[in-house]
């Protein structure tokens, strides 16, 4: 019985992941909207849009080939191998040494890779515009999430998720410069990755400023449900990356299902907040020109370099 | 007695020559002649392989490992370029380019300059040998302005002027020479016999012969075509008759190199220096530079490979001066390889020049398709030129750059920037000859494809096989050359 | 010093001057009479070696020194020059105060040269290699700065006569074949020059050698 | 069984070599040339392939004496792991186009002879085989020469056009340059190995054994790095390499770049960590600096670039790059005593260089099937070739995902264990290389990236999308022997991506022979599933998980959602109410390139232009028709190239005023000449 354990807190994460997603996308939807003052439809509301749009027909356009229908399942199931790797509930995952944390990033760049041919495929404008500019903002982030990630692995000399924040979880509350850094750089790549506000709008449609949204234009049905359910399950795990490296204090280090509610419960919790602040970002700030976005992610390579820097120079 | 039946072959086919004059079979009995001396030294090849060096006619000759090789292939050289000039003068003469008086004299002086190259070859004595270079200058001259044209008069004039007072500063050399020796061997012409100089050589005045060999290494060097006494060579090799360019490039140059070179060792020996030796790097190291950039503007198909032949010239006097077993090695190698390669690309050029009716590069167009057979033949005999592997000339710039490496390594920026200007610009020039689309109005030739592929052939096994006669002789001759 | 051998330096004195001569004749035929005038020298210089060191070979140099420089070649130039009718004046390239000038800084050179050599030396003419050395280099001055192609003809004879006396003066001639083949080669060489001067004048319509500067590199200015 | 390999590879080249003689006879048998001569270079390659997995599984070095060369110096021939890898990459890309050829080639027929193809191609080859087994300085400058002026006359096959004879000469150019500096560094070698006395310096042999002075050494591999690089294409000498590939037919190109440049590599592996054997510090570093900046430069280079064979071209120079840096962090590592770290990035290194054999091999491949189904090179002249290439295009993206570093296929596998090397230098015993040597990989990173987005833009504007011109309009799919060369190509690819631990167990010896440690073994404690370079705490990874995770969610999603009920409409394009939408309303390529071309642009000598198009009586304000134009240059030939040439000429200018054409000019030479030799010489 022991042994089924970490299988089994594998499979509540993948469930976690699969199901609680829409659910941190509801709130964040419904934060904003009490910041702006408008009437919000609901937490549950993404979960009401997935059902609707599985149960739609499809409309497809004539030259879309087999690459714009083999997307979002691959983007879907990328995605979700993404959020069975990262420990979110527990330090002691099975899959969790199936990648590292190059690899993880890796997993999202299939997804990545596939949603741009797919805004390619169908041959608007629109699709090749966001494509073009999300393949540039990945390629500015890159740098940014490789130098946070650095600076992370400096302190417990390794690559892996599970070991990283084993290292952290183990060591008493502790304040460094160096994860400082990092911290905030991650947040300003996790804006830039998700497709938040003030890289990009994930609820306009606005041909000048929407980068992710062009290019699933023509995505309609269960197609679009799945790209829409990848995109909240992306939001999800980079939160919940977020939270376990930098501030992994409660996630469990054993393999016990008994830690598994209460873990659940504290990862709610400190995603909940996270999402606030991410709410409050995007309402306090304008979406930026498309240009300036390389200077937003420079500050965030900066501010990594810095933490790394900081690291060598103040911590050793 | 075999070095004298060579001389008397072709001295005699030359007189043969000048009486048959343009006849039907002047062509093949000067073919017959060259063929007969080639297979004359062979012998003498032969005798030298089983016996080693020796002198023949009272001191008067002598082969050793140095010069009998050149000997074969002078003999060889010329009797190939007799195959080739045989379709050659034949399509000049068909074309009116030369006359009645033009074929006999030339068939003549083919001879006579084969003649005194053999005889500077083997002479054992320094003023004969300045006598025969001086005879092979004169040969030649009028060969040059042979098509009467104001140009290859020019040529002719500037050639004769300039090597007639460059061998004219080689008999003060010669002079000089003798002054030393005089003293130590005593009067008479035993003085001037290289076999007796090389034996007293450390008890030659270092001073007189210093001044000699500045005497020498202009005197020589002007046939050599060292720069900055080049300058006759491009104009004369560019005017003349595609064959006597061949053998001149080919041969002559070699011929005065071993001149200076047999100078050299006689100097070095006395001084107990290599101070001649770093003389001749010098002017090889400057012949090579100019000559290579001269190579990036030329218009004219035969100069540009006049220039290369300076190029190639400069590369062996530069190794010769260098020493040491391998360099050396590297030079005796070099002197053979461009000589094979070079006449091949004088006969494949001259027969390009036949077909496109011109010697200017830019209306040379798609030789391949004109004709493979030449254009290939260019095409190889640039790269081979250009020291690309597996050809012989790669092989001899190996050696020579290898040991330029460890023992000038200070020179090793400009040599390699020779070796790179000058392979950019000859397959700059091959390029828009060989390849693309030919030109509409072209000539038809019959080529003489045998000397080119047998020339290329041999320089392409050179340079993936070396075979144990000649190793032996090299190496002998390195000895020799120490 | 012996008298002969004070002939022998009066005679090396005058082959110098006419050296200078030869470089600041301005006509043809003056030009033609001093080369002719060194011949002479040269010739009665190499008699007197012979005579004085007892090698008879060099009698035969002497006189083919006589028969070449003196006779027939001076002929063979006067003929060419009347039947062509260059008898005009000559122009140098260079003026002739400079030239002179570069000259007498060439003989200096030249005694400085051969310093070492007379030290080493023991034959009574061996103060005369200065003078071979520079009549040898003032041969090849005059060839630099005239130009036309007759009188490069008689600067390049010089210089032969240059080295001519050198053969005598400092080793008492060379080997006598060696001596005939360099006068045969000289000779052939003549013949070529006159082959030369008519085909120039045939192709040309002038001796003037500016005609002659066609095969360059240098294009423009 | 003493030299049974090495005469398997012998076997191979002389199979290869023979065929040379062979094929001018059939000059008249155009076809029977194709069918026949290149299923014979495949069984070629496939012998050598045999004997090269085989040297390096064995560990062993084998040598062999042929009694031809210089005097006194043989031809020497050795097979050891070193060799016997980098034969496995060239005989394994070999062997797929080889059998691309056939179909390939046979598309000249009728259009251009192909029998100087047919001869080249296997003297190419034979050139490549003979580069890895020669073990003295001479054979190797032969073999490595072989190579060169074969493939010059590879990429002179349409010699028609003008831009090809320029590309194969300067290509030229370049080689020999370069293989004139690999001589002069064979020179400082042989001289202090044996001196110049005798032959017997040039021998790889003596050279291992000499002992160079710091300073010499340092000049030898300057040299040699200068000469190698040259020929694998490091900025700034990379110019040729974007020329001459795409010049030649698309099969060469895929071998030049697939197999070429990696011969290349080759040559730096074996001076510095063979012959040289200790590397210095700031070898590696020179090292790795050139390898990151010619990573980046190339891959933006190749994501500015609008022809397909271009792209391609410089996204070889961009792997080189990172192959290089894999290297420079193993001399880095080998300087500072850490064997099993040297391990480590060189392992990365070349696993790199086999993976990107085989995916710039199949890209290569893929382009060359468009280029014969369409006619052009140009992919603004492409588009929705994805319907009509039904075997191309999947096999093409597989290449696209493979060179973009994406997981579960190889080119993901290499770069992991580069960046895992990288992560490995704070154990370095130098502060500052510990500070700067993460940037360099945040650099690798942002390469890796843009990597991706190039290979987005060059899939999706060459395949999806609509026509943008006739000439894809009547393109076809590519002929079964193309498809089964590419296909090879592609299974290679996903194989050595999802099992690295059993090609990094092949790799043990190889590793041991360079960097005296493997990583192998270490790996090999938790299991072939497992890809743990170190340690299973330092990090892992697992191909087969990752691949049976992403298909398994895949497969369910993919399986409930079909079981459910709901028709798919097909519908023209939305247009927005325009009606009227044309195929080039489509994003282009030159505007996809446009971001990076705004951000990263100073890098490049960019030239834009606008122009309106013929007045026809409207106001110049609104013009029918606006022409836009811009050109991207590589700043390499305005700062380096054109000076050069520029120079050449000039000086060649000055020369040439030695030749006055004045005969008393010349003679004033000879007369200077004699004056200044006595003045200064005497």
């Amino acid at each position: 019985m022991r042994e089924a354990f970490p299988l089994l807190i594998e499979a509540c994460q993948i469930a976690l992941v699969l199901f609680a997603a829409p659910l941190l996308a509801g709130w964040v939807r419904a934060l904003k909207c009490w910041t702006q003052g408008r009437t919000s439809p609901g937490v549950l509301q993404p979960y009401r849009n997935l059902i609707k749009l599985f149960s739609k027909d499809i409309v497809l356009a004539h030259n879309a080939s087999w690459v714009f229908r083999f997307t979002p399942y691959l983007l879907f199931g990328s995605v979700l191998m993404a959020g069975a790797i990262i420990p979110i509930i527990s330090v002691d995952l099975p899959l969790s040494a199936t990648a590292d944390i190059i690899a993880l990033v890796a997993l999202f760049a299939i997804g990545r890779f596939f949603i741009a041919l797919a805004g390619m495929d169908v041959g608007t404008a629109f699709g090749g515009m966001g494509s073009s500019r999300e393949m540039m903002i990945a390629s500015l982030a890159e740098p940014a999430v490789l130098m946070t990630t650095f600076t992370v692995s400096l302190f417990g000399h390794t690559t892996s998720l599970s070991e990283m924040v084993r290292f952290i979880g183990q060591q008493n509350f502790f304040l460094s410069p160096s994860m400082v850094f990092a911290a905030i750089a991650f947040v300003l790549t996790l804006l830039a990755e998700t497709g938040r506000v003030p890289v990009d709008n994930p609820v306009t449609h606005l041909e000048l400023t929407m980068i992710h949204e062009g290019m699933i234009l023509e995505y309609s049905g269960r197609y679009l449900a799945l790209v829409e359910w990848a995109g909240m399950m992306k939001l999800f795990i980079f939160t919940s990356l977020g939270v376990a490296l930098f501030v992994p204090w409660g996630i469990p280090q054993g393999d016990d299902l008994m830690d598994i509610p209460l873990a659940v419960l504290i990862m709610a919790g400190k995603l909940a907040l996270v999402a606030a602040g991410i709410v409050l970002a995007e309402t306090g700030l304008a979406k930026m020109r498309i240009f300036r976005v390389p200077e937003f992610l420079g500050t965030a390579f900066l501010i990594a370099t810095l933490g790394m820097l900081s690291h060598f120079i103040l911590e050793m | 007695m075999i070095i004298v039946a060579l001389f008397t072959v072709s001295l005699f086919s030359a007189v043969m020559l000048a009486i048959i004059g343009d006849r039907r079979l002047a062509a093949e009995i000067n073919i017959l002649a060259s063929f007969a001396t080639f297979v004359i030294s062979l012998f003498l090849a032969v005798d030298v392989y089983h016996s080693g060096g020796m002198t023949a006619a009272d001191n008067y000759f002598f082969v050793d490992a140095f010069n009998v090789y050149l000997v074969v292939l002078t003999t060889f050289v010329s009797t190939t370029t007799a195959v080739f000039s045989r379709n050659y003068m034949r399509f000049e003469r068909a074309h009116g380019k030369v006359g009645h008086k033009g074929m006999r004299f030339y068939h003549a002086m083919f001879q006579m300059f084969i003649f005194a190259m053999l005889l500077a070859l083997l002479t054992n004595n320094v003023g004969v040998l300045w006598i025969s270079m001086e005879l092979a200058t004169l040969s030649t001259v009028l060969l040059v302005s042979l098509y009467r044209t104001p140009s290859s008069v020019e040529a002719a004039w500037k050639y004769f002027i300039l090597c007639g007072v460059g061998i004219a500063l080689a008999l003060f050399g010669t002079i000089l020479l003798y002054f030393a020796s005089e003293k130590v061997v005593g009067e008479g012409t035993q003085g001037l016999l290289w076999t007796n100089l090389i034996l007293v050589s450390d008890r030659l005045e270092p001073t007189i012969l210093s001044l000699a060999f500045i005497f020498f290494v202009v005197g020589y060097g002007t046939k050599v075509g060292l720069v900055p006494l080049h300058n006759w060579l491009p104009d004369a090799h560019s005017e003349g008759p595609t064959p006597i360019s061949a053998v001149l490039s080919g041969l002559l140059l070699n011929i005065a190199l071993y001149a200076l070179v047999r100078c050299k060792v006689l100097v070095n020996k006395a001084m107990g220096s290599n101070w001649a030796g770093e003389i001749m790097m010098g002017f090889g190291i400057l012949s090579l530079i100019v000559a290579s950039f001269s190579l990036l503007r030329q218009k004219d198909v035969k100069r540009m490979f006049a220039y290369s032949s300076i190029e190639h010239m400069g590369i062996a006097t530069f190794a010769f001066g260098l020493g040491g077993p391998i360099a050396t090695f590297g030079g005796l190698l070099h002197m053979l390889v461009h000589s094979l390669t070079k006449s091949s690309i004088f006969f494949t050029v001259g027969h390009a020049a036949q077909i496109s009716g011109t010697q200017h590069i830019a209306n040379i167009k798609g030789l391949i398709k004109a004709n493979p057979l030449v254009g290939w033949g260019m095409v190889f005999g640039v790269i081979a030129i250009t020291g690309m592997p597996p050809f012989g000339v790669f092989a001899s710039e190996f050696l020579i750059l290898t040991a330029t490496m460890k023992y000038a390594p200070m020179l090793i920026p400009l040599f390699m920037l020779g070796i790179a200007v000058a392979f950019a610009a000859l397959f700059r020039k091959m390029q828009t000859m060989v390849f693309g689309d030919p030109p509409e109005v072209r000539q038809e030739i019959s080529a003489a494809h045998v000397p080119v592929f047998l020339h290329m052939a041999l320089v392409l096994v050179l340079g993936l096989y070396f075979p144990q006669f000649l190793q032996r002789w090299f190496l002998d001759a390195v000895e020799i050359l120490k | 010093m012996t008298f002969t051998a004070q002939i022998i330096n009066v005679l090396a004195a005058c082959i110098l001057l006419t050296s200078f001569g030869l470089l600041v004749q301005r006509r043809i035929y003056g030009l033609l009479r001093i080369f002719a005038w060194q011949g002479l020298f040269l010739s009665a210089s190499t008699a007197l070696v012979a005579y004085t060191a007892g090698m008879n070979h060099l009698y035969i140099s002497a006189a083919l020194t006589l028969t070449l420089k003196v006779v027939v070649l001076p002929y063979i130039l006067y003929v060419l020059v009347n039947r062509l009718n260059i008898y005009r004046d000559v122009e140098p390239l260079v003026n002739i105060p400079a030239t002179m000038l570069i000259g007498i800084v060439l003989v200096i050179f030249s005694y400085h040269l051969t310093a070492p050599i007379r030290e080493l030396s023991t034959l009574v003419t061996r103060t005369t290699l200065a003078v071979a050395l520079s009549t040898v280099l003032l041969g090849f001055l005059m060839m630099i700065t005239r130009k036309k192609a007759v009188t490069q003809i008689i600067g390049f004879l010089a210089l032969e006569n240059g080295l001519f006396f050198a053969a005598t003066s400092a080793t008492y001639g060379m080997p006598l074949v060696i001596e005939l083949g360099v006068a045969l080669d000289i000779l052939i060489a003549a013949f070529i020059f006159g082959i030369f001067i008519f085909q120039i004048r045939t192709t040309f319509d002038s001796l003037d050698l500016k005609e002659m500067e066609k095969l360059k590199e240098h294009e423009g200015a | 069984m003493e030299g049974s390999l090495s005469s398997l590879v012998l076997t191979a080249i002389f199979i290869l070599i023979a065929s040379v003689a062979i094929v001018p006879l059939f000059h008249r048998r155009q076809h029977l040339i194709v069918s026949i001569i290149f299923p014979v270079f495949s069984a070629a390659s496939l012998f050598s392939l045999f004997a090269g997995i085989l040297a390096v599984a064995g560990g062993e070095a084998e040598t062999l004496i042929l009694p031809v060369g210089l005097p006194d110096l043989p031809f020497h021939l050795r097979l050891d792991p070193l060799s016997g890898f980098f034969i496995t990459v060239v005989s394994l890309l070999a062997f797929c186009v080889s059998i691309y050829s056939r179909g390939y080639i046979a598309g000249f027929i009728g259009k251009r002879s192909v029998t100087h193809l047919a001869i080249f191609y296997p003297l190419f080859l034979a050139g490549m085989l003979l580069v890895l087994v020669s073990d003295d300085a001479y054979f190797f400058l032969i073999s490595w020469e072989l190579m060169a002026a074969a493939s010059y006359f590879l990429v002179l096959y349409e010699d028609g056009v003008v831009e090809n004879r320029r590309a194969a000469y300067i290509y030229l150019v370049v080689a020999h340059i370069g293989a004139v500096a690999i001589l002069l560094a064979f020179g400082v070698m042989a001289g202090f190995a044996a001196g110049f006395d005798t032959f017997h310096g040039y021998t790889f042999d003596a050279m291992r054994g000499a002992s160079l002075p710091p300073a010499w050494a340092s000049t030898a591999f300057v040299l040699a790095f200068l000469g190698f690089g040259a020929k694998a294409g490091i900025v700034p000498l990379h110019v040729w390499l974007p020329e001459a590939h795409p010049a030649a037919p698309s099969n060469v190109s895929a071998l030049m770049s697939g197999a070429m440049l990696k011969t290349a590599i080759y040559g730096i592996v074996r001076f510095t960590f063979d012959i040289l054997h200790t590397p210095q510090l700031w070898w590696g570093e020179l090292v790795l600096a050139v390898g990151l900046a010619s990573a980046i430069l190339g891959v933006l280079a190749a994501l500015l670039e609008n022809d397909l064979k271009r792209l391609l071209a410089y996204s070889s120079v961009e792997n080189i790059g990172i192959i290089l840096v894999g290297l420079g962090l193993g001399m880095i590592f080998l300087s500072f005593h850490q064997p099993l770290m040297a391990a480590l990035a060189i392992t990365a290194a070349l696993y790199h260089t086999l993976n990107h054999a085989m995916f710039k091999g199949l890209l290569f491949m893929g382009a060359g099937a468009v280029l014969h189904a369409t006619g052009v090179r140009n992919m603004e002249k492409m588009g929705g070739l994805i319907h009509k290439m039904k075997w191309t295009a999947p096999l093409f993206l597989v290449g696209c995902l493979s060179i973009s570093a994406l997981p579960p296929f190889n080119g993901f596998v290499s770069e992991w264990l580069t960046f895992q090397a990288f992560l490995m230098s704070p154990s370095l015993p130098s502060q500052h290389l510990n500070l700067v040597i993460p940037l360099g990989a945040a650099l690798l990173a942002l390469v890796a990236a843009l990597s991706a987005s190039c290979f987005v833009k060059a899939f999706g504007v060459t395949f999806l999308g609509h026509c943008r011109s006739e000439a894809c309009a009547t393109a076809h799919d590519a002929t079964p022997s193309m498809r089964a060369g590419m296909m090879i190509a592609a299974t290679a690819c996903l194989l050595l991506g999802v099992f690295p631990t059993v090609v990094i167990a092949w790799m043990g010896n190889l590793s041991s022979q360079l960097a005296g440690e493997t990583i192998a073994r270490s790996a090999g404690e938790v299991g072939w599933l497992w890809l743990t370079p170190v340690s299973a705490q330092r990090a892992s990874y697992a191909a087969p998980m990752v691949l049976l995770g992403i298909a398994s969610v895949l497969l369910v999603v993919f399986l409930t959602l079909r079981s459910k009920k709901s028709a798919i409409h097909r519908v023209p394009l939305w247009d927005c109410g325009f009606e009227k939408i044309t195929s080039t309303m489509q994003y282009t390529s030159t505007a996809f390139s446009m971001p990076p071309r705004l951000i990263f642009g100073y890098l490049f000598h960019i030239k834009e232009r606008v122009r309106p198009g013929l007045p026809d009586g409207r106001p110049a304000e609104f013009p029918a028709k606006v022409n836009y134009s811009v050109r991207v240059r590589d700043r390499a030939w305005g700062w380096f190239y054109r000076p050069v040439a520029d120079l050449a000429f000039r000086l060649a200018k000055h020369t040439a005023r030695l030749q006055h054409g004045r005969i008393h000019i010349y003679l004033a030479y000879s007369f200077f000449t004699i004056l200044f030799l006595l003045l200064v010489a005497l």
